[in-house]
């Protein structure tokens, strides 16, 4: 009964997603700009979606997801400029590179329980950074320049969307219920039978993949490079998202990074204002909300319809309300 | 001293303490006893302010102690040894009973650290090790002599018999006798019921959450209730 | 050769012997329990079984299903239960804000016969075993009244169905060996009465030994076959409920009445 | 003597220099992860509003040194008890992730709030103290480097008395191990985590104003990379352990200066992170950490 419905599904979803995508095109093609806003759209989703796998979904906490991207930026780079290799294969090897170097940061962190992973996926970050800076060949600070522009709304739309099944198939799965099993408790999990690291190390590659994905599709979409472009604020930048949108839904992800991106271009011009409001914003969540705005809960047809009502129903147990976190320890 | 009026205690969705209702008179040595689960450690927490009852009085000298934070419960001298001892195995045993005199104000602990090490020699000549490499028993002299450094009114026990070797809970149970004699008043949980009562004067049994039986210690330990309360026969 | 044999099992912590030179074994279809005062050593007993500690001496050896012997000392906790031990804790550890049913489904994690390309691709394979997983789990569920339940965050669950739960989720397991931590904690005599009809019920329809720690001493002397006595870390007597019962040593151990040759 | 031999003489003492303001640095970072295990992202930003306290400080002094110094330190304990009390203390029971990620957003505040009020670019540090270049043989250094390393020397010496010997520094102790247990012994908890906030912030406040002394200028962003550092410095001395951090951050200043003098200039960034991933591979209690195991 389930398989038929999910089977059915499956072409609905298609098909408005191909009208969605006409529709943008149509809409936004006359505009540069706008196309270019689009773009960042779809790339911001491949990286909050993959970033909450990895923090929302495993409850891990990598804040190096820009170092990631940075690594699929420069290999899918130097696949295309040096190597003359077709895009999408250099898009597979950026993304290969930073899975693989996912796996190596992955291993020895995931093994220990606590923070460590955050400040290792940092130092790990800065560590890339450093690296780039230091090779002439890519430009070293100055940038990578000369990268073709094959990226364009297609990419990042088949691939945002590509993203999203892929690792939505994933958490609704056994391996990504072991996920969410760590998330909830290791050592529960690890005497229902899950190997609590291989699936910390499982989600973080998956992650680290996705992100390298998203990198090699921002530099062939924006013909550059640059080191400045891979730091931690970048990293910040897809964290906010997972944590508007809610740590552990991916429609939250989705909406959060195509709403964050807009606003951020609207302000632009006021970049310090921005910061110092998403700062702001990020730290009033997690006082109000500490699962984020949606939580665990994906957004649904049959939610959003509910929506009036829902809102008519929240007012009145205001008492006690907001915090629904767990009291973990 | 002590009244508790009606308590009732939830975690999550657990309701722990059922309207637990009993009191402690001043210079007696008043037992809490049951099965584990039943909730006598849960009352003593309640009784020091590190859970918060749903409902429920607790007085203790003419105070309401649910209106005082943990900390300042211990400053009206109310001394609490937790189940399992919980010293600071990071701190040395001079420090541990430092820690035991904070709330005091009077610079003068020369005195009662003196009077600890007369009543536990052992802890003398350990002063200076951290407390993680004592031995059970001697954790468990280190928790009491810290809860004296206090001078308390009331010193309220969990359950110190926990993990110890027979002659051992003995040995803690006359020192915890002497306390009493000395003008301090006790209230004891214990899961060791007969050396609790052989101490006690009055005595309340408790069974998940609610008070079953009570009466004056004696006529308890001779009553058959506790025996099947605990050995189910 | 029994199905599972302890020897001398022993651990130090910082210097505290918590457990010294536990002996137990058991023969497949056994109920035993372990009874002692708080800070005996139970639970401890339990965490090296299960790997979570490391003893400091001792081997733990295990039937399994194929009549090899394997010693459990060093394996991981996932590998053991894998191996047929399941276990419940003491302060249960559901995982709280996943439903009833999701939490039956990752005990059935490391049966499903696909991987992680398997999930993302959503092979034949997949559907058929997400499937299985699925009537598994409800069944198991609907043995044990949690059905309607089912779509419940697990951590809103009245305390007595949270530890029913935890019991479905190790069965889930498919178990040989089940190692129950306190079951009856914080239950009512009723809930106790049910409680030991059940574990009498599960050990017969899923043909399981059954290693229970207990306060409860009803439950225990009810249930249990043999019984083994821990106070202060070490086995101070052993033996059907009877002469438990009777034995000096436990009462004292206990009450701490003072028995004659004191 | 050689002058391979002077050189590294010469090395040692910047690295002592450098390793100071990291120990110093780490010192808050341990203090704080210690008692309420939290990796504190904003403290490298309490380093930097610290060195920016002083800024101003000097100018109001007419640049004495120790004045600027302690309203310096006085300034950032301000910060570091508000932040505790408004961002960390209503989050201190809810999942560990979430006030991680508040730190961060404190951390994103500091900045930009120093950079929208303060402004973006380098501000040179005024000349609090006359540089004179001392010599000994063939190594040379300067007054500067001698001072940061007594006042880093005293103040260590000052919170080792403070934690074993004060009533205060044995409570912040008592509750970095058992927080019930203290709360017992009658012991304020808020207070005592409030004042490890308030003592690591004047700490790292002090490195602050070190380092605006000694390479004079300062900017928003100071605080990152060796706010990182330091934690990695913590992390190498063993987390929570008070000695550890000060050897971490030692041993992390005299890395990075060896890397500076021998190697390339552009990688001593990655020197640290290098000796990270080392430490989680090899020895993750780090040098003088504890094992801490989870009870089940």
């Amino acid at each position: 009964m389930t398989r038929t419905k999910s089977l059915l599904k499956v072409p609905v979803v298609m098909v408005a997603l191909a009208l969605l995508y006409l529709g943008l095109i149509a809409g936004f093609s006359h505009n540069p700009y706008y196309m270019q806003i689009l773009n960042m759209a779809a790339i911001n989703t491949i990286m909050a979606v993959s970033l909450n796998l990895i923090n929302g979904f495993t409850g891990q906490f990598s804040i190096g997801h820009a170092g990631f991207m940075g690594v699929g930026a420069y290999v899918a780079a130097v696949c295309s400029v040096f190597y003359k290799i077709p895009y999408l294969v250099a898009l597979l090897c950026g993304a290969l590179a930073a899975a693989v170097v996912g796996l190596v940061v992955g291993i020895p962190t995931l093994r220990l329980k606590g923070d460590y992973l955050a400040i290792a996926t940092l130092g790990f970050a800065e560590i890339i950074r450093v690296i780039i800076v230091n090779i002439q060949k890519v430009g070293g600070p100055r940038g990578f320049l000369g990268i073709p522009p094959y990226t364009n709304l297609l990419w990042t739309y088949l691939f945002a969307v590509g993203t999203v099944v892929v690792i939505s198939n994933f958490v609704n799965s056994s391996p990504g219920r072991a996920c969410l099993a760590v998330r909830e408790d290791e050592v529960a999990a690890e005497s229902m039978g899950v190997n609590a690291t291989k699936y910390k190390v499982i989600a973080f590659v998956m992650g680290a993949f996705f992100a390298g994905l998203g990198g090699g599709l921002l530099v062939h979409l924006l013909s550059i490079a640059h080191p400045t472009m891979f730091t931690f604020l970048k990293s910040v930048d897809f964290l906010i998202m997972i944590v508007v949108g809610g740590q552990g839904s991916i429609t939250g992800s989705v909406t959060a990074a195509s709403f964050i991106t807009v606003i951020s271009e609207a302000l632009r011009k006021f970049e310090v204002w921005r910061m110092l409001a998403y700062s702001l914003v990020l730290i009033m969540i997690m006082l109000t909300r500490p699962q984020g705005l949606l939580g665990g809960k994906e957004l649904t047809w049959e939610g959003i319809v509910n929506v009036p009502g829902r809102l008519r129903r929240f007012r009145l147990p205001k008492v006690g309300g907001g915090r629904v976190g767990t009291t973990g320890h | 001293m002590l009244e508790v009026k009606d308590l009732n205690v939830f975690y999550g969705g657990i309701h722990a303490l059922k309207g637990i209702t009993f009191s402690v008179r001043e210079g007696q040595v008043v037992t809490l006893i049951g099965a584990n689960g039943a909730g006598k450690s849960t009352t003593l927490r309640a009784i020091s302010g590190l859970v918060k009852p749903r409902s429920g009085e607790i007085t203790f000298m003419g105070q309401n102690l649910l209106q005082v934070p943990a900390h300042k419960i211990v400053s009206l001298g109310v001394s609490h040894v937790p189940e399992g001892r919980r010293i600071f195995a990071n701190l040395t045993v001079l420090e541990n009973l430092e820690m035991g005199a904070y709330t005091r104000k009077d610079k003068n602990l020369d005195e009662d650290l003196k009077r600890v090490f007369k009543r536990f020699p052992r802890l003398e000549e350990r002063r200076r090790q951290v407390g993680g490499t004592l031995s059970g028993g001697e954790q468990q002299m280190l928790a009491i002599g810290r809860a004296l450094m206090l001078k308390p009114k009331l010193l309220v026990m969990d359950e110190p018999s926990m993990g110890l070797a027979p002659l051992l809970v003995r040995e803690i149970f006359s020192i915890i006798k002497e306390i009493n004699e000395q003008g301090t008043t006790i209230l004891l949980v214990e899961q060791n019921a007969h050396m609790a009562l052989s101490i006690a004067d009055y005595a309340y049994v408790l069974e998940t959450g609610r008070i079953v039986t009570e009466g004056p210690a004696e006529e308890l330990a001779k009553s058959e209730s506790i025996r099947k309360a605990y050995l189910g026969h | 050769m029994a199905l599972l044999d302890i020897k001398d099992l022993s651990i130090n912590f910082g210097g505290l012997r918590a457990v010294t030179d536990f002996n137990l074994s058991m023969q497949e279809g056994e109920l035993v329990g372990i009874i002692g005062p708080n800070g005996a050593g139970k639970t401890t007993v339990f965490n090296m079984l299960t790997g979570v500690y490391r003893p400091t001496k001792g081997e733990i050896f295990l039937k399994r299903r194929d009549d090899s012997i394997v010693n459990l000392v060093g394996k991981k906790p996932f590998t053991i239960t894998q191996m047929g031990v399941a276990r419940t804790f003491q302060n249960i550890r559901l995982f709280k804000d996943l439903t009833v049913l999701q939490n039956v489904k990752i005990a059935h994690h490391f049966s499903a016969k696909y991987g992680v390309g398997g999930a993302v691709l959503r092979t034949p394979a997949y559907f058929k075993e997400e499937q299985r997983i699925h009537d598994e789990a409800l069944k198991l569920l609907r043995i044990f009244g949690l059905e309607n339940r089912k779509d419940e965050i697990s951590k809103n669950l009245p305390y007595g169905e949270q530890r029913r739960l935890e019991l479905v989720r190790a069965l889930a397991t498919s178990p040989r060996l089940l190692l129950l931590d306190e079951p009856a904690a914080g239950m009512n005599p009723q809930e106790i009465k049910d409680l030991m009809e059940m574990i009498r019920w599960i050990r017969n329809e899923f043909q399981l030994t059954i290693l229970l720690i207990e306060h409860h001493m009803e439950v225990v002397m009810n249930v249990c076959e043999r019984i083994l006595v821990l106070d202060y870390g070490l086995t101070i007597a052993q033996g059907c409920p009877e002469e438990i019962k009777t034995n000096p040593k436990v009462i004292e151990a206990y009450l701490g009445e003072v028995v004659e040759d004191a | 003597m050689s002058s391979v031999l002077s050189t590294f003489l010469q090395q040692v003492i910047n690295g002592l220099q450098l390793g100071s303001i990291y120990s110093l640095i780490a010192l808050g970072y341990t203090m704080v992860y210690g008692i309420i295990r939290l990796i504190n992202f904003a403290h490298g930003d309490i380093y930097m509003v610290g060195a920016y306290i002083g800024f101003f400080a000097a100018g109001f002094f007419g640049g004495s040194f120790f004045p600027t110094l302690l309203v310096a330190m006085a300034g950032a304990s301000a910060l570091g008890l508000t932040i505790e009390r408004f961002a960390y203390r209503p989050l201190r029971y809810q999942p560990r992730i979430a006030a991680l990620t508040t730190a961060l957003g404190v951390s994103i505040f500091l900045e930009n709030f120093v950079r929208q009020f303060v402004g973006p670019n380098y501000l040179p540090y005024p000349r609090i103290i006359k540089v004179t270049q001392i010599k000994v043989g063939d190594i040379q250094f300067s007054n500067i480097q001698l001072i940061v390393l007594a006042v880093a020397i005293c103040l260590m010496l000052g919170l080792t008395f403070l934690v074993n010997k004060t009533k205060l520094g044995k409570a912040m102790r008592a509750v970095s191990f058992d927080k019930d247990a203290a709360r017992l012994m009658g012991i304020n908890v808020d207070h005592v985590i409030s004042m490890t906030f308030l003592v690591g912030s004047s700490l790292a406040a002090a490195a602050g104003v070190l380092v605006g002394i000694t390479y004079p200028r300062i900017d928003p962003y100071m605080g990152i990379l060796p706010g990182l550092k330091a934690f990695v410095a913590a992390v190498l001395g063993g987390i929570g352990s008070i000695p550890g951090a000060a050897i971490g951050g030692m041993v992390m200043g005299m890395a990075e200066t060896m890397v500076l003098g021998y190697m390339k200039s552009s990688y001593r960034d990655a020197i640290a992170f290098t000796i990270l991933i080392i430490v989680l591979l090899v020895k993750p209690t780090g040098i003088l950490g504890k094992p801490m195991s989870e009870k089940v």
